[in-house]
This record gives structure tokens, C-alpha cells and sequence, in this order.
């Protein structure tokens, strides 16, 4: 008896997070959908075949937004274990990691708005370059102080096993450090990648519009007015991330769970 | 260590001093006095960097799928867009001056009179150059509403590209009498509760300009140089009028939207029964696009909406000057301005004076259908009023922020 | 003499860990130290490895001076307490390791490394992975990792430390056999009386930093700062307890 | 030879993790006394005290810091109940998948989502129609861009509660808190003492540097007060951006004084925060 209400909570909560995800189809699928209908009178592939044939730039945008984000996870993941193990292994790690903290926290949009004179001065601005290495160095941080916990003693033991056994630092890279942080490495790369691939704010100021990545698409389409191809848009930006999570579920489950 | 430290700072610097060391090649000075097959030559196999408002489909699909192919294959141009609307511009152009950018990141930018008074302030515009255009001698440089932009002269600094005029929108089954003056908005919030409110950009401070003249007695109280007493006397009644009706307003004037496309898509859902906007309320696009009712309709108010023509201008540090007057050129032809007329299409009204074109292009343009939701700009011209000084739309923004919505 | 250490000293900040080591020890001999937690008995065995760089002294080995030299290059290897097991490669893999960085023949490494196996009695345990071992296993594991490089000097570092009682006493005799057929030359640290007595072919002491080796076992024992008198004592008087017990019962 | 590398190594960390903040935070500084900028002839702090006098950064801090405050404790409070409540459910393949799913969804999805739901002519205002409990969409409750930020605060905890509730169950395992729970009954405690002695004291003991950090992320989104907030107070993003990018060229400067101001309390929170400690507090 007094379990009885807890299946039914849970099945609520399934729902009510199943719920967004088809809701955002539906409203992509559909067409002149106003109060106080219940439902779309229409529901079709009208907006998707719209958009994939003629020229509103969301699969230039995909592909922009990917080829951005899988830039800044793999340079950001990469830098980050290397130069994280130097920084947790400096006597002055404290402060240094408290250093790190500090662009961790800004919000990326006052950030950018801050760095943008920077960026124009370096002809960084409104070109994918400026945009991947502005959100680089928002992820940078993270990166850093996600590998924190990763550079301990045993690690550095296995290092120094691994120096008396004749490996070059090279070796230990490849045969051991890499290894043993797959899993990290892996999150890592699906975090950083979600950061640049969830990044509207810096992106626009960095991008100054020139750089449409999908974010920059869907507030393009909400400030149209154009509910169905910003639902459109939503699903393009959501389904990745979702198909990354179950290829990583196995990783992530381990390491986060 | 300390040296070591230095590296990267000694590498950003070399970026630094070498990015900065691009030098504009064309001649800047020569190009006002070149003739026009020069100027092709120039532009032939440019790319040209276009910013402009991106907030419309109708508009985005003229530009990408007309506009882009075309000059590509006349002039072998490549057109690139992006997104960026007044505010957006004018940083970027203060931002390049500060970092002292010869050769900037945008060729030719899409304005209307507030950029335009901001970007003459700092000096961003490139220009004379309209009169070297073929297509400028379509166009009826004496009309007032095209020759002068929020009531300073535009002296060939930019090119007109549309006309268009400021109409209120209803929904004609659900509001049978939609409020022409003042009084009869009193009427209107008192009958239709929360089904109004003031955008808090440059639509809905158009909006108060239009009230702020019929306070002002007469559709000319607003013209000439800003006068400082005359806005704070009409001011001063404007916001009382508001504040007095604020309980009315849409969420009882707690807050207002954001932009004129949020009041677009609260009309489409009806939560709001009667909004505004430019190029005569925008209603053809939106009602054949089915985000609005076919019910819509348009008007203007009695003592006048603002009409206004909207512009396009090179930048001062443009990298491919010649390029983007090729562009604009092309803009500005009866073929690109018929296209553009298209009810179907971006549906605006062209810019060129249709009786000074040979005469197989007024038959065409002649012949362009007739929209069949929103009114035609000459329907309303008869109460059409000219953008007042910049400095109105300017003092509008802090003071509506001010006085009504932080109250 | 095959490695001469001399007049080692270590500091972290102010504190002198390491004073003043000075030492020799013979090819093929073990050297056992014993030494209790914080003796700086760790510090002297990764300054000889090259972990740690001394602030004075030599360390020769072999007649080669090679204080400066990279850990890497002096073929020394360093043994924990921990087994350290590479979490992602199987038992085989593991000891195959220092091999495959030398890029040694597959052949031959698989000829090694299965005689290994085979020392250590763990023929059947080559395809099992870290997790699946027993700790005396690992230990073992650990141990071939470390001899099939051949090394010029092992360095044990409480290496019998986390394993039970009787675990423990099967390792000894294992090394014990391990270091005749590989003659190895090794260093061998432990806090355990009877295991320094037991493992040495030469006995220290190290105690605050200072190492003082003993020239034979009599000296060792003879010496109340190692407590071995103590022990024998200790032992002596419960056995003559016994003793009594017994006599009384009857 | 290590040290030389090493330090190569650490001066990289600091072009790429310190000077880009340093930068900002002084060209911001610059600005805000007007020192650069176009429209500014030098040196002054009548932006400093436009800004403190009107009033607006205050009010906006106010709104922001109470929003993340609201939404912190929810999701906390939420998340903790749900560990307590439902953990051996959630550790179910099925379910434990579902809830990643929202980490999957941005801020500007879960705005525009929030948006087309609450609006007063959104899906429950039609649902609300339909029922026949309103009439027109007027009627509706005011639940986006309203004065109660009740659509931010919905959006945030929709956002994070997931996450936290992850990160509970996390530590839950981790730190053997069924083990010390059963001990705790054994020596006598009854269930109300586990969750008050053992239960809430270690979560939130073991997390609470990571509920700060959220606090400070929370206080600082640009997105969803962008789609969902109200004209004003806003928050304190969409404040700084939109007076640095506004149309009256001489006001920018105030803009960039409420840029370092913000900057300067979130700096002084991640020192606060992280300075006093010996361990790096982050995990996850």
C-alpha cells in the first residue's frame, strides 16, 4: 500500500521528460497551429523537406555547428589533460586552479562581449576560426578542472613505473596515461562538445551573425516568429547530443553514475 | 620562468601587429570619380559581405534564392549574407574603428535613418556614391520621403532601397472599429482588455513617434530639428497617457515585448487583437505564410504613420567597395525591384519612380498583382507622416524604459 | 664495488629526509633495509631510481656515474607496495610491457614472457585481467613486469607490505628463487624484522634519514636500536611462560 | 630539461586560461571610465555613478540572485527527495537513461519549449480553453515573461534537477551512505534521524561547492531570461549585453561598469569559494 504511489511519480516524471522531445516533433511537423487548438490541422514533413531542399542554411548550419564543436572538444579535451597534468603537478596548484576558475564562472556572453575588441584586433571576428577559438577558451577551463581529479598519486606512480621501465614520456602517454583516462577522455570530449554545441551568447557576439551555427538559427526563427522551423531547428540541436549520449551511455553511466 | 611566461604574450602580439598590418587596397578616393565600367571591372570576381536583417523568410529567400545566384552570374560576384541589424552594425563599425581595421569584416550594410544618424556620427559611412549608380537616375531624388532620412539629407551617403509605410494591423472579425486616434485607443484598451501593448524596439517606439505627432496638433509638429522643449512637453503627455492606460495593456503593462516579432507572434496566437509594423504592417507575408488569420487587415492612423524609405550604404572601411556598389546597383534595377514587389515574394514597394522607366517596365510593373490582405501603400499615403529627427527615436528608447517600463 | 652511493642528501623545504647516504652493494646481492614508515626509506630508493634528483651527492652504478642521468635510461626499476597493475592490459600484457617499449622482436617477447609466466607460477592466469587476480598474484605479476627488463638493480619497496600472513611468506621464498635465477642485484625495503633478516644477503638499518649497514647478521642483531634483542626477549620470556604452564599442569 | 618543458607547459595554461580573462576584465575596466571606447573623450566616472545612482544594476542583481536562489533550492530540494525517494528505481537501465536525457537539452531549447507551454495562448492555455476554464487567452495566468520569472525558474529547474539528482545518486553510492545508513539503525536511529543524521549531512557536505557553482552559473544565463524574462529587472546578462549593445552611443560605457561589477562578485564568490581549500572541489 505504501509503495503504490511511487510507480505512479515515476511514470509521471518519464513522461513529463519524454513529453519536450515530442512535443518539439510534433510542432515541427505541423503548420498553422493557433490557439485554442488542441492540435496542428496540419501534420506533415512540409517544414523538414522545406528546409532541407531549399536554401534557409539549416544544413550548412549543421554542419558549421559540428564541424565548430568537434573542434573545440577535441582541442579542448586534448590541451586540457595535457596541460592539466603540469598545472596539478605544480607546487602552486591551488592558486592556479583557482586562476582556472575564474573565466569558468563568467557567463560566456558577458566574456565575449568583454574580449570581442581582441578578437576584431586579431581579424578573429565573424569567421569560424574566431568563433572556435572564443569557445575554446570557455571549454578550456572545464577541461582543465575536469581532469583535476585524475592527476593523483597513483598516477603518478604509474608515470614513474613506467619511467623506470624504460618508457619515454611519449610511451607513458600512449601506453598508460591514455588508457587509463579513456573514460574521462571520453566524457571530457561529450561535455565540451555539448558546451560549444549549446553556445548561443558568445557565438553571436564572436560570429556577429556571419557564423550561423544552430543556436544562432533557432533564435533566428523565434525571433521570426516562425515557431515550426524553430521547432525544426530544436531538433537538430537536441537529436545529436542524444545519439552521443547512447553510443557514451556505457562510459558516462560508469564515470558519472 | 619568467621569460618563459612572456612566450605566448610575445606571440599574440606578432598576431596582433600582423593582423592589423592589412592595408586596404582599393583606392578609395579614385573610386568616387571612377566611371562605371571601371567599377565593373573592380567588382568582377569579387566577394561581397552583406549585413542585413535576417528576420524575415520572405526577405532571406529573395536575397538567397534571387539576389545571391544573380549577381554571381551577371557580375561574378559572390554575395555573402549575414545577420545584423542596426545596434549590430553600428558596433561593429565602432568596434573596427577602435581596433583601427582598415579592411573590415562587411562590405555594404542594410540601414534606416537611426543607423544612419549614428553611423555619420562616427564617421562609418563610405560615400558619395549614389549618383555613379546607373539605376539612380530611376529614382525620384526630390521626393522627400526618399531624399531625406529621419530629417537629415541623405547626399548620396547611401541608396534608397524600399519604401515603405507604418499601418496598425487587426483582425477584422474579432475588431469590427479598430481606434484611428487617440481617444479612440482609450476606447478600444478600455473594451479589449490585455489585447495591446508597445514593443520595446524600433516598431513600437514608431508607434509612440506617430502618437508623439498627434499630441503634437498636426502631422508636421514633429518635423524639423529636435527641439528639446517640444519633446519634453509632448513627452511628458505621452507618458501620462500611457501610464494612465498601462492597466489595459497586454499583462496590464507589467511588461512589454521584446521586439515587434514577439507582438507578431502574440497577434498570431490571439493574445494580442491589434499590433503594428512597418512596410504597411507586414500582413501579406504572414497571412499567405498562415501564421496570421486571413481576417487581417491594415490601416494607417488618422493623423499619419511614418513612412520612410530604407537604405543601403558601403562602409568606410569596406574591402570591396567597388563590389558592393556593383551589388547595390544591381538592387536597384527594375528587374531586381520588380522581383522584389512580388505579393508572393518579399511583397515591397519599389524605391524607383515608375514613370521615369522605359515604358516595357511600367507595363511590368503595372501589371504586378495586387496584395489580397494587407493595403497597398498608396491607400494610405494619404496619411503618411515623415520620420522625425533621430534624436526623438533615441530619447523615446531611454525615456519609455524609464518612465514606463521600469515604473 | 656494483653501486656505490655517495653522500646522498634530500630536503624537502627544510626538512633533511635524506642525510648523508652513503653505501655499496655487490652484483647479484640483496641488500636488505630495514626501516620503519617515515625513515625517508621511499625517498633513498626513488633519488637511486632517478624519480627524485639528490641536492648532493653521486650514485654510481656499474662504475658509471649516473646521479644526473634520466630515470628511464639508468635501468633501474622501482617497485611499489601497490602492485600497480596496468588496469587495461591482461596479466600477460603486463609483464610483456617493459619489453614492448624496447620494440623487442613478438617472438622473443612471447618466448619471455611465457617463461616468465612459468617462474611464477602463473601459466594459467595470462589472459586474466588485474581485477581477476588475487593479490598475491598480482605481487607476482608486478615482480615479472620488473625482471624480464633485466634490470641492473631492482628497488623493492615494501613490496610484501598489503598481503596476508601466509601470502606473504610464499612470496619470499619466490623472490628468494626469482633473485638466484636472474641474478638480480636489488635493494629491498621493508618495516618487517624477520623479512629484512630473512631477504638480506646484507642487512641496514635507516632511521631519520640515516642508513647504517651492518657487516654481517650478528652485528644487526647485536644492535638495540634495530629492536631485535627486544623481539628475542619478547619470544624468549612467553616461551619460557609456556614453559612454566606446562610444568604446572603436570 | 623537465622544468623548462613544464613551465612551457604552464605559461600555455596561462595564455590560454588567464589572459583572455585579464584582458577582458580590464579592457571592460577601461571602458567603464571611459579611458576607450569611440564615443568617449577620457577619463571619467560618470558612468560609475549614472550606473550607481539609478539604481538598475541593484535591482537586476536582486532579481537574478533571488531567481538562482529559487531554482537552486527546488532542484536541490527536488532532486534530494526524489534520491530518497525513488533511488533503487533509479538505478534501473531504462530509467537511469531517461533521466540523462535533459542534459541533452540547452537552455535556449528548454526556453523556447517553456515558452510555447506557458504562454497565454500556449499548449495548456489551449488545453485550459478546450476544458472550458477560459475563454480567451487573456485569461490565461500570466507564466512567461511575467513578473514572478515563473518560466525562468521553471526552465532552470527543468534544467538541473536532472543533474542533480545524478550527482546524488552519485554519491550516494560513493559514499556508502546505504552502509552507514543500516549502521546508523543499528546503533538505534529511526528513519527520520537517518535522513536528517546521515542521509542530507553527507549530499550535501560532499556537494555543496558544486550547488555554489550552479548558484553562480544560474546567476549569469543569458538564454532563457532572453526568451522567457520580462523587460525589466532583467537579469544580469541580458542587462550587460543590452547595454553594451544599445542605441545611445554615450551610454555604452555604463554597460561595461555593470560588466565589471558583475565580474568582480563573481571573482570574489570563485575565491571565496575555491581559494580556502587544499583539494580541488570539483568533480562530477
Amino acid at each position: 500500500m505504501k509503495l503504490s504511489w511511487k510507480p505512479f511519480v515515476l511514470s509521471l516524471a518519464v513522461l513529463l521528460i519524454l513529453f519536450p522531445f515530442a512535443y518539439l516533433v510534433l510542432l515541427s511537423l505541423a503548420s498553422d497551429w493557433r490557439f485554442p487548438d488542441l492540435f496542428p490541422s496540419y501534420i506533415g514533413l512540409k517544414n523538414w523537406s522545406k528546409i532541407l531542399s531549399s536554401e534557409t542554411g539549416l544544413l550548412t548550419s549543421f554542419a558549421s555547428s559540428l564541424l565548430i564543436s568537434l573542434s573545440v572538444a577535441i582541442v579542448s579535451t586534448v590541451s586540457g589533460f595535457l596541460i592539466s597534468r603540469a598545472v596539478f603537478y605544480h607546487p602552486k596548484k591551488n592558486t592556479l586552479t583557482l586562476l582556472a576558475y575564474f573565466p569558468y564562472i563568467l557567463a560566456p556572453v558577458v566574456f565575449a562581449a568583454c574580449l570581442s575588441f581582441f578578437f576584431l584586433k586579431m581579424g578573429l571576428f565573424g569567421n569560424v576560426m574566431g568563433v572556435i577559438i572564443a569557445q575554446f577558451i570557455i571549454a578550456f577551463p572545464y577541461a582543465l578542472l575536469f581532469f583535476s581529479s585524475f592527476w593523483n598519486k597513483k598516477v603518478k606512480s604509474y608515470e614513474d613505473l613506467v619511467a623506470t621501465l624504460g618508457g619515454n614520456r611519449w610511451q607513458t602517454y600512449i601506453k598508460v596515461l591514455f588508457p587509463l583516462a579513456k573514460g574521462l577522455l571520453l566524457i571530457c570530449f561529450f561535455q565540451t562538445f555539448l558546451i560549444s554545441w549549446f553556445e548561443y551568447g558568445l557565438t553571436s557576439i564572436i560570429g556577429i551573425g556571419k557564423v550561423q551555427t544552430l543556436t544562432i538559427k533557432v533564435f533566428l526563427f523565434i525571433k521570426e516568429a516562425n515557431y515550426y522551423y524553430g521547432a525544426l531547428s530544436c531538433c537538430l540541436l537536441i537529436f545529436p547530443p542524444i545519439v552521443l549520449l547512447y553510443f557514451n551511455k556505457r562510459y558516462v553511466f560508469k564515470k558519472l553514475a | 620562468m619568467y621569460k618563459l611566461i612572456n612566450i605566448p604574450i610575445v606571440i599574440i602580439a606578432c598576431v596582433l601587429c600582423l593582423s592589423c598590418g592589412e592595408e586596404n587596397t582599393s583606392n578609395n578616393e579614385d573610386l568616387k570619380k571612377a566611371a562605371w565600367k571601371e567599377i565593373t571591372e573592380a567588382a568582377n570576381g569579387t566577394t561581397v559581405n552583406f549585413m542585413m536583417w535576417q528576420g524575415s523568410p520572405a526577405i532571406n529567400a529573395y536575397i538567397n534564392n534571387y539576389v545571391t545566384p544573380t549577381v554571381k552570374e551577371k557580375y561574378n560576384i559572390d554575395l555573402q549574407i549575414s545577420g545584423g541589424q542596426g545596434p549590430e552594425i553600428v558596433q561593429l563599425v565602432m568596434g573596427e574603428k577602435q581596433a583601427n581595421i582598415k579592411s573590415g569584416q562587411v562590405d555594404m550594410v542594410w540601414i534606416n535613418g537611426e543607423t544612419f544618424f549614428q553611423l555619420r556620427k562616427v564617421n562609418g559611412l563610405w560615400g558619395p556614391f549614389v549618383k555613379q549608380l546607373p539605376n539612380a537616375v530611376y529614382i525620384n531624388m526630390n521626393d522627400s520621403f526618399i531624399n531625406t532620412d529621419f530629417q537629415q539629407p541623405v547626399k548620396g551617403m547611401e541608396a534608397p532601397w524600399s519604401l515603405n509605410q507604418f499601418a496598425i494591423v487587426y483582425d477584422s472579425i474579432k475588431i469590427e472599429n479598430p481606434p484611428k486616434n487617440i481617444p479612440e485607443l482609450s476606447n478600444y484598451l478600455e473594451q479589449h482588455r490585455g489585447t495591446f501593448t508597445i514593443s520595446n524596439d524600433f516598431t513600437g517606439m514608431t508607434f509612440l513617434k506617430s502618437l508623439l505627432a498627434e499630441l503634437g496638433g498636426s502631422p508636421n509638429s514633429l518635423d524639423g530639428p529636435f527641439d528639446e522643449a517640444t519633446y519634453q512637453t509632448l513627452s511628458q503627455k505621452l507618458w501620462d497617457y500611457i501610464n494612465a492606460h498601462k492597466k489595459y495593456f497586454w499583462k496590464e503593462g507589467q511588461t512589454f515585448p521584446k521586439e515587434q516579432s514577439k507582438m507578431g507572434q502574440l497577434y498570431a496566437n490571439g493574445e494580442l487583437l491589434l499590433i503594428y509594423g512597418f512596410s504597411e504592417g507586414g500582413i501579406e507575408e504572414k497571412v499567405l505564410s498562415g501564421l496570421y488569420p486571413k481576417s487581417t487587415r491594415g490601416y494607417a492612423w488618422e493623423n499619419g504613420t511614418i513612412k520612410n524609405s530604407n537604405y543601403l550604404g558601403v562602409l568606410h572601411n569596406a574591402p570591396q567597395k567597388a563590389g558592393a556598389m556593383q551589388v547595390i546597383n544591381f538592387l536597384l534595377s527594375p528587374e531586381a525591384q520588380l522581383k522584389k514587389a512580388d505579393v508572393n515574394g518579399m511583397n515591397s514597394n519599389t524605391v524607383l519612380d515608375i514613370n521615369s522607366l522605359p515604358s516595357e517596365w511600367q507595363e511590368k510593373f503595372k501589371k504586378v498583382a495586387k496584395r489580397k490582405y494587407g493595403p497597398e501603400m498608396s491607400a494610405l499615403e494619404k496619411n503618411a507622416i515623415a520620420e522625425p529627427a533621430p534624436e526623438y527615436m533615441i530619447r523615446l528608447y531611454d525615456d519609455f524604459r524609464k518612465y514606463v517600463i521600469e515604473k | 664495488m656494483f653501486l656505490e652511493i655517495q653522500n646522498i642528501v634530500k630536503n624537502f623545504g627544510q626538512e633533511q629526509v635524506v642525510k648523508n647516504l652513503s653505501f655499496s652493494l655487490d652484483a647479484k646481492k640483496t641488500l636488505s633495509i630495514l626501516g620503519k614508515s617515515g625513515c625517508g626509506k621511499t625517498t633513498m630508493l626513488k633519488t637511486i631510481g632517478g624519480l627524485l634528483s639528490p641536492d648532493s651527492g653521486s650514485i654510481r652504478l656499474n662504475g658509471e656515474d649516473i646521479t644526473h642521468k634520466k630515470p628511464e635510461k639508468r635501468n633501474i626499476v622501482y617497485l611499489y607496495q601497490e602492485d600497480l597493475l596496468f588496469p587495461h592490459l591482461n596479466a600477460f600484457e603486463n609483464i610483456a610491457f617493459g619489453l614492448r617499449l624496447k620494440n623487442i622482436p613478438k617472438s622473443i617477447i612471447t618466448d619471455r614472457v611465457n617463461h616468465m609466466l612459468k617462474s611464477l607460477e602463473l601459466e594459467n592466469q595470462s589472459q586474466k585481467m588485474p581485477n581477476q587476480l588475487s593479490g598475491g598474484q598480482r605481487q607476482r605479476v608486478s615482480f615479472g613486469r620488473a625482471i624480464i627488463t633485466n634490470p641492473s638493480l631492482l628497488l623493492l619497496d615494501e613490496p610484501f607490505g598489503s598481503l596476508d600472513a601466509g601470502t606473504r611468506h610464499r612470496m619470499q621464498g619466490l623472490f628468494k628463487n626469482l633473485s638466484k635465477e636472474f641474478e638480480i642485484s636489488s635493494l629491498f625495503v621493508t618495516h618487517d624484522l624477520k623479512e629484512a633478516v630473512l631477504m638480506g644477503d646484507e642487512i641496514g638499518f635507516m632511521q631519520a634519514g640515516n642508513l647504517k649497514v651492518y657487516t654481517d647478521k650478528n652485528e644487526f642483531i647485536a644492535d638495540p636500536e634495530t629492536g631485535v634483542e627486544e623481539e628475542i626477549k619478547f619470544w624468549g620470556a612467553l616461551a619460557g611462560l609456556e614453559k612454566n604452564v606446562d610444568l604446572k599442569k603436570h | 630539461m623537465k622544468n623548462r618543458t613544464n613551465n612551457f607547459i604552464i605559461s600555455l595554461f596561462i595564455a590560454i586560461g588567464v589572459i583572455p580573462f585579464a584582458a577582458a576584465f580590464v579592457y571592460a575596466l577601461l571602458y567603464s571610465f571611459g579611458i576607450i571606447g569611440i564615443a568617449n573623450d577620457g577619463f571619467t566616472t560618470a558612468f560609475w555613478s549614472a550606473v550607481w545612482s539609478s539604481g538598475t544594476f541593484f535591482q537586476s542583481f536582486l532579481y537574478s540572485f533571488s531567481i538562482a536562489l529559487v531554482s537552486i533550492t527546488l532542484s536541490v530540494g527536488g532532486a534530494l527527495w526524489a534520491t530518497l525517494k525513488f533511488r533503487k528505481q533509479l538505478e534501473q537501465k531504462f530509467l537511469s537513461f531517461i533521466l540523462y536525457l535533459p542534459l541533452a537539452v540547452p537552455g535556449i531549447v528548454t526556453g523556447f519549449f517553456t515558452f510555447q507551454l506557458f504562454s497565454k495562448s500556449g499548449f495548456f492555455s489551449r488545453i485550459g480553453y478546450q476544458m472550458g476554464w477560459i475563454s480567451q487567452p487573456s485569461q490565461f495566468p500570466d507564466l512567461v515573461n511575467d513578473v514572478f520569472a515563473f518560466g525562468i525558474v521553471l526552465s532552470f529547474v527543468t534544467m538541473i534537477m536532472p543533474f542533480f539528482l545524478l550527482l546524488f545518486l552519485n554519491v550516494y553510492k560513493n559514499e556508502r551512505v546505504e552502509e552507514l545508513s543500516v549502521l546508523a539503525q543499528a546503533l538505534g536511529a529511526n528513519a527520520k534521524q537517518v535522513t536528517q543524521r546521515i542521509f542530507l549531512p553527507i549530499l550535501i557536505k560532499k556537494t555543496w561547492v558544486i550547488i555554489v557553482l550552479y548558484f553562480i552559473f544560474l546567476l549569469g544565463a543569458y538564454e532563457v531570461p532572453l526568451i522567457l524574462g520580462q523587460e525589466s529587472p532583467q537579469m544580469l546578462s541580458v542587462l550587460i549585453i543590452q547595454e553594451i549593445k544599445q542605441y545611445d552611443l554615450d551610454r555604452i560605457s555604463e554597460g561595461y561598469v555593470i560588466a565589471v561589477m558583475y565580474t568582480l562578485i563573481v571573482s570574489v564568490a570563485a575565491i571565496l569559494l575555491f581559494l580556502p581549500r587544499r583539494k580541488p572541489a570539483y568533480e562530477t
